[in-house]
């Protein structure tokens, strides 16, 4: 127990962890017709083990991606990312700031009622690059674009 | 308790854009506060059902800013279609608002 | 804004729509009275703090309205008292330590007051960060003074220019009558030492402001 | 002297060249981010709860604020908040937005005065105050609506003439006015842009987007809020809420900006 609980703190940094493992349980009586949450790419620390979470291998570099966002975000409390994918037949979208404590941001299951664009505000520390993920016919694709997070403020 | 979204469903072509505002903290569990840090609470699960099928099935984690946006398109809609959405968080809160898809300018 | 409300003036009394007067704008005087009144009512803070408040001469010739424009006797008067006001370090050593000027350079904060306290800091920062541009790329910098990117490597660093340096960021009015640039060491934001400090950020050839 | 300016002059104007180009550069990068938050903008979600407030009945007189008069008469919100400031003749003063929702408040509902000032400026990442829920319903109730402050009474000349004195005045460990920042066209305090309110399309945007959604504070904000941290950056005592010192500059400010389309919630990083 007490390893286990060190290695929880580790992996969230707080006091908000007790909480967080409390919430995942709650969880499962919450929401039995939503996909479950990926708590363990969502928990990973590590880009590599995100995208292991996600079940992405493999990934490659396409132009049908394309990241709207600022070069530079005036505030890292609300930084507005878009992804659009022109991939046929995208059926996942993920969004990675590699920086962040918990890198794995968002994870999109679209239909093929939706088409391949979802937007979003996301916090995000420190300049970092941000990652897309698109899933499309079983395979992964990615592209990836530089945030440049400042300080707002004057302080 | 959970307030009401603000969604607007405007049609361009046949295609509905949605964009979707929503009231919640989306605390990351590390802020800290005169009266200590406050507990992590954040909307893990968006729903968004178009006539009742569901389009986009999102989850979350606590790097969403605070009183998240969500926009998206919806293929194939018409005037008058419902779009629903429907948000849950990791403490078992729920939301569910819903519009109809209206002209766009 | 004079035009227009002359216009509105002489519509009125055309029409005959006017009663009791035009309103008019107050004088300078009356002006000054009213604003000044204003200012010592707006604020809540001890009398220490109050102090902030009142303008000292250099501050009342420099707030002119509007386009009016210092006159020369304005101008020399301000510049004297600013030469007056510059106090050089007991070391007598102007340039000091560049690696502490670039620390302080992008220090904003400092001698804030909030819910009647000071910010609680060791020593001010310089604030140079807020309005100019620094070191070669760096992008968090304001434009609100002229940038100091390679201020050492065009001057070079003779005792005229230092003394110059010094002098100007402890009094910028010395050189400028009524800048915008705070007198950073005759309002006490900077300590003389803290001054010598960002003479050397600004022009000894190993800080990276001059890279 | 002479020879002084000269030296530096030269100097400027090479200085000038690199800054102006890479302030250029740094515009476009920004603009993205900018648009995107805009077209969406959180503090929208803040006018129903602000409506909520107006219409229950509220306080120790259990009122809602539908008696209270903006300038158009009692509950009249449409085109009220582009006239503000302005004169009341029942509080005998020039009255803004902030401080007209303190009088109904406290005179329509029977709320304590000083709690509610105590309230005013809600803490970052909370729900928001009353007060800035209110003021932005009943600004976003003019929305569309073009600034028309008028300086008919003599109390509001007064006023106008005190708001640009005290635009200029400087004092202080920095020894700035609020001119200082925002004097001149195309500033930035580090990456914020300022706004350049000597000028008509500045003050138009200054009368035009408060109440506005702060991003760094994710919460509404007013007026009232933005004047106050100016004063603290300018190293000044804390600024009472809604005194004649902030309803002056407010009434230049909005003044300078009539004819300015009004669109809040704003939204400012």
């Amino acid at each position: 127990m007490k390893q286990l609980r060190r290695n929880f703190l580790k992996l969230s940094g707080g006091a908000g962890v007790a909480a967080a493992a409390a919430a995942a349980g709650l969880l499962k009586a919450g929401s039995a017709w939503a996909a479950p949450w990926n708590k363990s790419a969502f928990e990973s620390k590590a880009v590599a083990d995100a995208l292991k979470g996600l079940g992405a291998t493999n990934l490659i570099e396409s132009k049908d991606i394309t990241i709207t966002a600022p070069d530079i975000a005036e505030n890292g409390a609300i930084v507005p990312i878009a992804i659009t994918s022109k991939i046929p037949n995208t059926q996942n979208i993920s969004i990675i700031a590699e920086k962040n404590p918990f890198p794995l941001a968002a994870s999109f299951d679209i239909s093929a009622g939706s088409e391949g664009y979802v937007s979003v505000r996301v916090k995000m520390g420190q300049t970092s690059d941000v990652r897309a993920i698109v899933k499309a016919d079983g395979k992964f694709y990615t592209a990836v674009k530089e945030v440049k997070v400042t300080v707002g403020g004057c302080g | 308790m959970a307030e009401p979204m603000k969604i607007r469903a405007t049609l361009q072509g046949d295609t509905a854009d949605v964009r979707i505002l929503m009231r919640h903290p989306m605390e990351t569990g590390t802020r800290k506060t005169a009266t200590g840090v406050v507990p992590v609470h954040f909307i893990q699960s968006v729903i968004v059902e178009h006539n009742g099928k569901t389009v986009l099935d999102a989850q979350w984690s606590q790097a969403i800013s605070r009183d998240p946006f969500l926009g998206l398109r919806v293929k194939g809609a018409k005037l008058g279609d419902k779009i629903s959405v429907t948000w849950t968080d990791n403490k078992g809160d729920k939301r569910n608002d819903e519009v109809a898809v209206s002209a766009g300018s | 804004m004079k035009t227009t409300l002359i216009i509105q003036c002489s519509l009125s009394a055309a029409t005959g729509l006017l009663l009791a007067g035009c309103a008019t704008y107050p004088d300078q005087a009356t002006t000054r009275q009213m604003a000044e009144k204003m200012v010592f009512e707006a604020f809540d803070a001890s009398p220490a703090h109050m102090k902030r408040l009142e303008q000292d001469r250099s501050q009342q010739i420099c707030s002119k309205v509007g386009d009016a424009k210092l006159s020369q006797e304005e101008a020399a008067e301000v510049v004297k008292l600013a030469r007056a006001s510059i106090q050089y370090p007991t070391s007598g050593q102007l340039s000091g330590d560049w690696k502490a000027g670039d620390r302080l350079a992008h220090d904003g904060a400092g001698d804030r007051i909030r819910n009647g306290k000071t910010e609680n800091r060791k020593e001010n920062g310089a604030l140079c960060q807020n309005c100019h541009a620094l070191a070669p790329g760096e992008i968090n910098v304001g434009n609100v003074g002229t940038p100091l990117t390679g201020y050492g490597k065009q001057r070079g660093n003779s005792e005229a220019i230092v003394k110059y340096t010094y002098e100007k960021i402890y009094n910028a009015w010395v050189y400028f009558p009524c800048s915008n640039m705070p007198r950073l060491g005759a309002t006490g934001h900077l300590t003389p030492e803290q001054v010598t400090h960002m003479v050397a950020y600004l022009l000894d050839p190993q800080s990276p402001i001059n890279k | 002297m002479k020879k002084l300016r000269g030296i530096t002059m030269g100097l400027v104007s090479a200085l000038c060249l690199a800054m102006a180009t890479s302030a250029m550069a740094q515009g476009n990068d920004l603009s993205v981010g900018r648009k995107m938050l805009m077209e969406d903008n959180p503090g929208e979600l803040w006018i129903d709860q602000g409506k909520a407030l107006f219409l229950q009945k509220r306080g120790p007189k259990n009122a809602s604020l539908e008696q209270c008069d903006f300038g158009m008469g009692p509950g009249k919100l449409e085109g009220a908040a582009v006239r503000l400031p302005r004169y009341f003749a029942d509080t005998n003063r020039v009255e803004d937005l902030e401080s007209r929702l303190l009088t109904c408040m406290t005179q329509l509902q029977g709320f304590d005065r000083a709690q509610l000032i105590k309230q005013a400026i809600s803490a970052p990442a909370s729900r928001g105050s009353d007060i800035e829920a209110l003021a932005l319903y009943v600004t976003s109730r003019s929305n569309g609506m073009k600034v028309n402050v008028s300086l008919g009474h003599q109390k509001e000349y007064d006023m106008y003439k005190a708001g640009e004195y005290l635009f200029y005045r400087r004092s202080g460990q920095t020894d700035f006015g609020c001119v200082q920042c925002h004097g001149e066209p195309d500033k930035r305090i580090r990456l914020q842009d300022l706004v350049h309110m000597t000028s008509k399309a500045g003050a138009q945007e200054v009368a035009a987007t408060w109440p506005a959604y702060r991003g760094a504070h994710y919460v509404v904000r007013t007026m009232q809020w933005r004047l106050n941290d100016c004063v603290w950056q300018m190293r000044l005592p804390d600024l009472k809420y809604a005194t004649d010192y902030s309803i002056a500059l407010t009434t230049y400010l909005n003044r300078q900006g009539n004819d300015a389309v009004m669109q809040v919630p704003g939204f400012k990083r």
